[in-house]
């Protein structure tokens, strides 16, 4: 639907370098900026958003010539990619813009890196995200739940996947729901506690969708996770270890993160809350002999966390920060076997959502 | 005897003196001697600074022919021959023969040896490891004297083994020395020729021809003017213990203390003594050589309390920037020489001057650490370079700013040798090898002073140099750059790729001019605009 | 089906134990020994095995007697585990092991690669998987072709999967096969590739099933590779990048590996194909201009695998091996694209099977 | 005078015989005054050494008391007083006012001092650093005699300022040395309070009373025997250089060859002076003093070439195993200690013996690095411990083998004091400051030998201890582990818990034999076995 767009606007940018050089001017990109300097926290929408600082990137200046004839190939690429309807993931983006220039050994990319820059640039130069390019990010996460989707002429049926689930795409903008039953999303960072609440087949008993993805969640998972959140309204709770690395997956979940604060609108979920471990958790279900001692690192990030604008005002967060700071330890979400091998589906769950126990 | 009680009486009976050359026969390494390899440099080493010394106080331009020949397997013959005014016979025996027998010990004035242990300390070693005589010829110009030597070191005496007078058609006048002693001969960074080229860097104005055990080398003179002669000068009141104080008062001449301490002391007019003796109590008439042990005291210690200037700085001859670059460019065939001589400074009453120089490309290695040449009165420092003043310094100037990469606590990388010299009347060697400079503070503040304004001057050359160079370089990358900018852009704008080519083409030429303007710009950070 | 069997094998270990208590000895354990010495190819069978070397380890030894109780312990959760029909994933099992020993600071067992280890040797000891001690190993990867299953009372159509695939269990015990009309399957290393294929329906084209892991397969992807071997004679054809990691992966598919060696029957497939990229693919697809240079790591790693027993009297594997030594160089998959974004799955996969051009 | 140009006539005038006491005032570092912190423990040590010295020659018990305190910022009154045989009148001046003056440097046997320079060296840096004179009492048991003392320094002679002579009532003999001097105190690794500490580990057989700046302390007399009396010896061939035979023919009382082999030298009889005349081709009734320099090469190197024995060994006084043990165990406190005297040894000619001592626990710290202790001729050595052959030894050495850990080139960590004393007539020290023994092979093996040998003692000790303690945990182990099993085995089987505890228990009992003689398989290894 949006294709038609992106290929104008791809276009439109050619066009203007083209002019410029046929004007003898020197043709140049106005590349937005992704240093932190430049990336703010919008306390109304509760979101990391980028802010209005541009740099000019000039094809006749020593320092930029690389780069900037790096960003036009990727737009070459996006533009072939269209045309024919498929996708590359970036690894192979990288492979069809490498290629050697006449009557030397350099080469337009040498590295991954370059190229994954140029495309990163391109977004933002076409205020496009990398699924409308059609360049794949990386493929992670199953799901299972009471919808049912569309997708490439399939009809899926997520509740009807037996113990493996549904396996999602990495781009998922042409997903299309046809049957929601749920009446939430449970979000969790590791894949061996998704087969323990599928095995228990809480979707079913509590009504919902539950999705992991594998540590940090990727962008087709947070994308599922946000059009699920505005196009049905499903409540997504987010369900992490008691850690500041727990933590952070929520707050990336939930205001977009810095690197990707370009798309925050496309990914961020402000409403998302979290279902657990929370500190008060730890003690109310008994796991202080699971505690797992902090390293110097874990209270380098937790400090970090701490100190994030989003945090800084929530009264309920900074508690939590505190205790964590004071026991010096965290504990990780299987711990809760120790209370017996369903205990997280029959007993944990069951009692957040029944008392609306959620961290905001 | 043995194990019956020894009695105070008994002891008595051992108690003998040492004589200075048993103890040093027995502590040679305070002389340099500790092994073979170092004894050889050694030997050079102390005839070499006799030689220069000697040339340079008589206003000649030293001509100094070095010669080490291997007779036997670690046994080498050494001959040092120079064009300097020679001694005079009676005198001969005595300053070869005899240690701590020498015309610079007592004076402050700079100069390379010092204490009278150099030549002799040679000799002693030379017949203590051989139990042969040294040769020695002497002229000043008349007859030539030529003696074999040994020195009888229960005695501490030069002892005649022959004396030969010969006729002197040439007029030749100087030195020869030959002697015989066991050693070992390496090359490399620690090595006579090593030493030896470093010292014709340093005194540019000699000509020096080594024949060693690997062939003869000859060092040319490269400028045909000596450094001033340094004068002699009075010790100042600031670098004088209380000890010494008392020696000077017990052998002055002067009749009262007001002309004791204008007479015997530098930088002490009439008024600055009126002022010591009243700071002191003590009446300006006073005889110097009745003041109680209290007096002494107190008059030392007014005499630091009194504003002095420093000592007058007469008393050094630094090399000047001139012949120090002269050598270094002789010795290095650098493209690029630069060197600086900073005003002379005083540290704890002596006074002293540093000079830097520094070089660029030629024959210095392309790879790997800069190379760093020390000296003290002239005199190459070879061992011993991690405890140096002159490292210390170097490691302390941040050489990124004039171009040079340098990880922290090293020398700077490149292909640059640097040269410093530091000249006063009193080296505060760090040890008896007289090989380190000691870290005074005031010692190494100047020499990074005269580092960093070497290194600004040297860095104003090697921009400049790689500024050409970017030039054409950078015109060159954009040529290559444009076909694939051409075709992306004919992809994604439907121009032609010919068309776009040329319009490009025509750009680079008109904007040489502009992209030069940008060269800041040029380190690939992109200006940051508010929009 | 084998539940039974699996819960005596557990309840007749712990007789054998309390039988050598009552008669007063020192109770012990015959624990077939892990190491490398203890392995050995097997020609005849073309797998990797586990040799009859055997420790025997008591609980009344000072050295012995931790891991003695943990084995024990691991047992016991074992047997739990199959009576209620539950599975848990190793950390789970971890913290279901850790307990504090009375009157004292001593927990049963500290880290996970302790509770890891008594799992192990417990498979050894018992002659069973983790899979039958229900314990799930890692769950990653995906699936789509031209086959149906039934899995816990869901009926699943692998080719009605739409952009994201089936996602497989850690567990495929389970999985019933109801109808296979797919003719061969493509394994692959990577995600990516598998999103590649996807799109472009080689499984559709090609009657076949594309599944995927990432990097080395884990168990489950292995299991079910082998079932559909060996229950429906689907030939296997691995796919993967140009190098000795590669390899490596189609080694231990293929042939088993060191670690799991005691249960190489139940995962190796040794009839398993390479269907590139092997180095001769590399010369004929012109891909030598996408050569990455060969760390001093791979050398050593090229060398190990060409040593390896199984490989050393394959003279066209050695022929790999010395081309690639040659070479210095390795060619990912990914490389494929630089001729074409669909190439792989219009050309390479297509002319690779219909002209056999496998290496076995 | 200046820039005239100087001849050698000019040059011969300023030439001066130097002073050995003027040398050493310059170049005091070379006699251990580099600062004021390392000059309060020169000092000190000097003194010491001499007190020492004496007491052991005299075949007294030594009692030394040593007095430190500040008089002034940064000036210090020290003194030392000892109970040894004295030094008669005559002597008085010139044993302690002239510089080189001993009667330790001629000859061949260990002790302390050697050259003549510590007591002077001690009064010179006092007097140039404070202009005072230093007071001397000392008494043979007769009358005391009382001096105040400066040296000359232009002249290396002593110059007495006031003499007193008195009565000794009570019998009182030995030497009680007083000065003054600028010094800078401190506590720790390197101070006097460590240096004094360390000599009482040295010398058990000494009583040291110190008063120091913070308070007094006693380091009583461990034992009441003194090593033996080493014996002078005569040089042995192998140690001797042609320069000191040249000399040793020249002043011979002999009056042949053979006679002058036979009595000069150590180890030669008629029938090896022989074989080295043979050897030599010289014949055996040539007079010594008349042989010319070839002859004496020959001499030389048959001396060399002949079969000897090495050099007697009474020369040396090792403390003995059973004195190194009592000193540092009270040192320590340490409850275990074990001490190895090696047999002597010869470096180049040089007979030289070591012994070592290892302490544990105790007073020493539990964490971090053990302590190592140096001696060279039971002098403690302070400095440089990083460039010792004691060090090198100690790092060498595997100490994993007795049970303590340690890092590759590392002291071994633990509650470990390791002691070595290196005993010779020649220390062969790396540097003027007598501070660390120069690494030669044969001295370094010997030591490693030494602490092996002790090491072994000290492991079988450790092991022992631990053991015992090792019983007691064994049995704590498995009845911690027992619930546990019983816990599991119930579910696995369905025995009841309480049952198997019970037989369990049973078994612990009975097995606690045999578990012990399982002892070696409790590292936790299972054996295999093929099936």
């Amino acid at each position: 639907m949006k294709k038609k767009e992106t290929e104008e606007s791809l276009k439109k940018l050619g066009k203007k370098l083209a002019t410029e050089i046929s004007k003898g001017e020197n043709p140049s990109l106005e590349v937005p900026i992704r240093t932190l300097s430049n990336i703010k926290y919008d306390p109304h929408h509760k979101m990391i958003k980028m802010g209005s600082n541009v740099a000019t990137r000039y094809f006749f200046n020593v320092g930029h010539v690389r780069k900037f004839v790096q960003t036009v190939e990727a737009a070459a690429l996006a533009k072939e990619l269209n045309g024919m309807g498929k996708h590359l993931s970036l690894r192979e983006a990288f492979y069809r813009m490498k290629r050697t220039l006449p009557d030397s050994n350099i080469n337009l990319v040498d590295e991954q890196e370059e190229s994954n820059e140029a495309i990163e640039d391109l977004e933002l130069i076409t205020d496009t995200s990398r699924e409308q390019l059609h360049i794949n990010a990386n493929k992670m996460g199953s799901v299972a739940g009471k919808i049912v989707i569309e997708d490439g002429g399939d009809i899926i049926d997520w509740s009807k996947m037996g113990s493996g689930g549904y396996s999602l795409p990495s781009n998922v903008e042409d997903i299309i729901f046809k049957k929601v039953n749920a009446k939430f999303i449970i979000y969790m960072e590791k894949a061996a506690e998704w087969e323990r609440l599928n095995e228990d087949r809480v979707w079913e008993k509590l009504d919902c969708v539950i999705i992991s993805s594998q540590g940090q969640a990727t962008r087709g998972v947070r994308r599922i996770l946000q059009r699920l959140h505005l196009e049905h309204r499903l409540p997504v709770y987010v369900l992490v270890d008691n850690d500041p690395w727990g933590f952070y997956i929520y707050s990336v979940l939930k205001f977009g993160s810095i690197s990707l604060a370009h798309i925050s609108e496309k990914l961020a979920i402000p409403d998302a809350k979290l279902i657990g471990l929370t500190v008060d958790d730890v003690i109310k279900y008994d796991l202080k002999k699971h505690l797992i001692k902090f390293e110097d690192v874990d209270f380098k990030r937790l400090e970090q966390i701490s100190n994030y604008e989003w945090f800084k005002n929530s009264k309920e967060w900074q508690r939590q920060f505190k205790m964590m700071k004071e026991m010096k330890s965290k504990v990780e979400l299987a711990a809760l076997s120790s209370k017996g091998i369903t205990f997280i589906s029959d007993t944990y769950l069951p009692e957040k959502i029944k008392k609306k126990d959620f961290l905001d | 005897m043995a194990d019956k009680n020894i009695t105070a009486e008994d002891l008595a009976h051992q108690l003998r003196a040492v004589s200075v050359a048993e103890f040093f026969e027995k502590n040679r390494h305070l002389l340099g001697y500790e092994n073979p390899t170092k004894a050889l440099i050694t030997i050079v080493k102390e005839l070499m600074d006799n030689s220069l010394d000697a040339c340079e106080e008589a206003r000649i331009l030293p001509d100094i022919k070095v010669s080490i020949k291997e007779i036997a397997p670690e046994r080498f013959k050494v001959k040092v021959e120079d064009n300097g005014p020679g001694i005079v016979e009676e005198k001969l025996p005595l300053a070869f023969g005899k240690l701590l027998y020498g015309s610079k010990f007592h004076r402050l004035k700079m100069s390379r040896g010092t204490q009278g242990l150099g030549a002799s300390g040679a000799i002693l070693y030379s017949q203590l490891t051989t139990g042969k005589p040294s040769k020695i010829a002497s002229s000043t110009g008349k007859e030539i004297h030529e003696i074999e030597l040994m020195i009888d070191v229960n005695k501490n005496d030069p002892k005649i083994v022959s004396h030969k007078e010969e006729k002197n058609s040439g007029k030749w006048h100087g030195i020869k020395i030959e002697l015989e002693t066991e050693a070992r001969y390496i090359e490399g960074k620690q090595s006579v020729f090593e030493y030896l080229r470093q010292t014709a860097m340093s005194n540019p104005y000699a000509k020096i021809i080594y024949d060693g055990p690997n062939g003869k080398v000859e060092f040319e003179r490269v400028v045909k003017e000596m450094p001033p002669l340094p004068r002699e000068i009075k010790p100042h009141p600031y670098g004088v213990e209380i000890g010494l104080l008392r020696r000077m008062l017990a052998s002055t001449n002067a009749r009262n203390l007001v002309g004791f301490l204008t007479s015997d002391f530098s930088r002490v007019g009439r008024g600055t003594a009126l002022q010591i003796c009243k700071l002191a109590k003590l009446d300006t008439d006073r005889k110097p050589h009745d003041l109680s042990h209290d007096e002494m005291e107190k008059l030392h210690k007014s005499m630091q309390m009194v504003k002095l200037i420093g000592p007058p700085t007469d008393c050094l001859s630094p090399l000047s920037e001139k012949l120090l670059e002269e050598g270094l460019r002789k010795e290095t065939k650098a493209e690029f020489v630069v060197a600086v001589t900073r005003p002379p400074s005083v540290y704890r009453g002596n006074p002293f001057q540093v000079e830097c120089a520094l070089a660029f490309g030629g024959e210095l290695p392309k790879e790997g650490s800069s190379q760093l040449f020390r000296f003290a009165n002239k005199v190459p420092l070879l061992y011993h370079a991690s405890d140096c003043a002159t490292t210390d310094a170097v490691v302390d100037t941040d050489w990124k700013r004039y171009g040079f990469s340098q990880s922290s606590g090293q020398l700077p990388q490149g292909q640059l040798g640097i040269f410093i010299h530091f000249a006063s009347v009193w080296v505060p060697y760090t040890s008896e090898g007289k090989q380190a400079i000691a870290s005074y503070p005031e010692i190494v503040k100047e020499m990074k002073l005269a580092l960093q304004e070497a290194g600004r001057k040297l860095a104003v050359y090697v921009r400049q140099k790689n500024r050409m160079h970017d030039r054409q370089m950078r015109k060159e990358l954009f040529e290559k750059y444009i076909p694939e900018l051409a075709e992306s852009l004919e992809k994604l704008s439907g121009d032609k790729k010919e068309k776009l080519i040329e319009a490009l083409e025509k750009i680079i030429k008109k904007s040489a001019i502009k992209s030069e303007e940008n060269e800041k710009e040029g380190d690939g950070r992109e200006p940051e605009k508010t929009g």
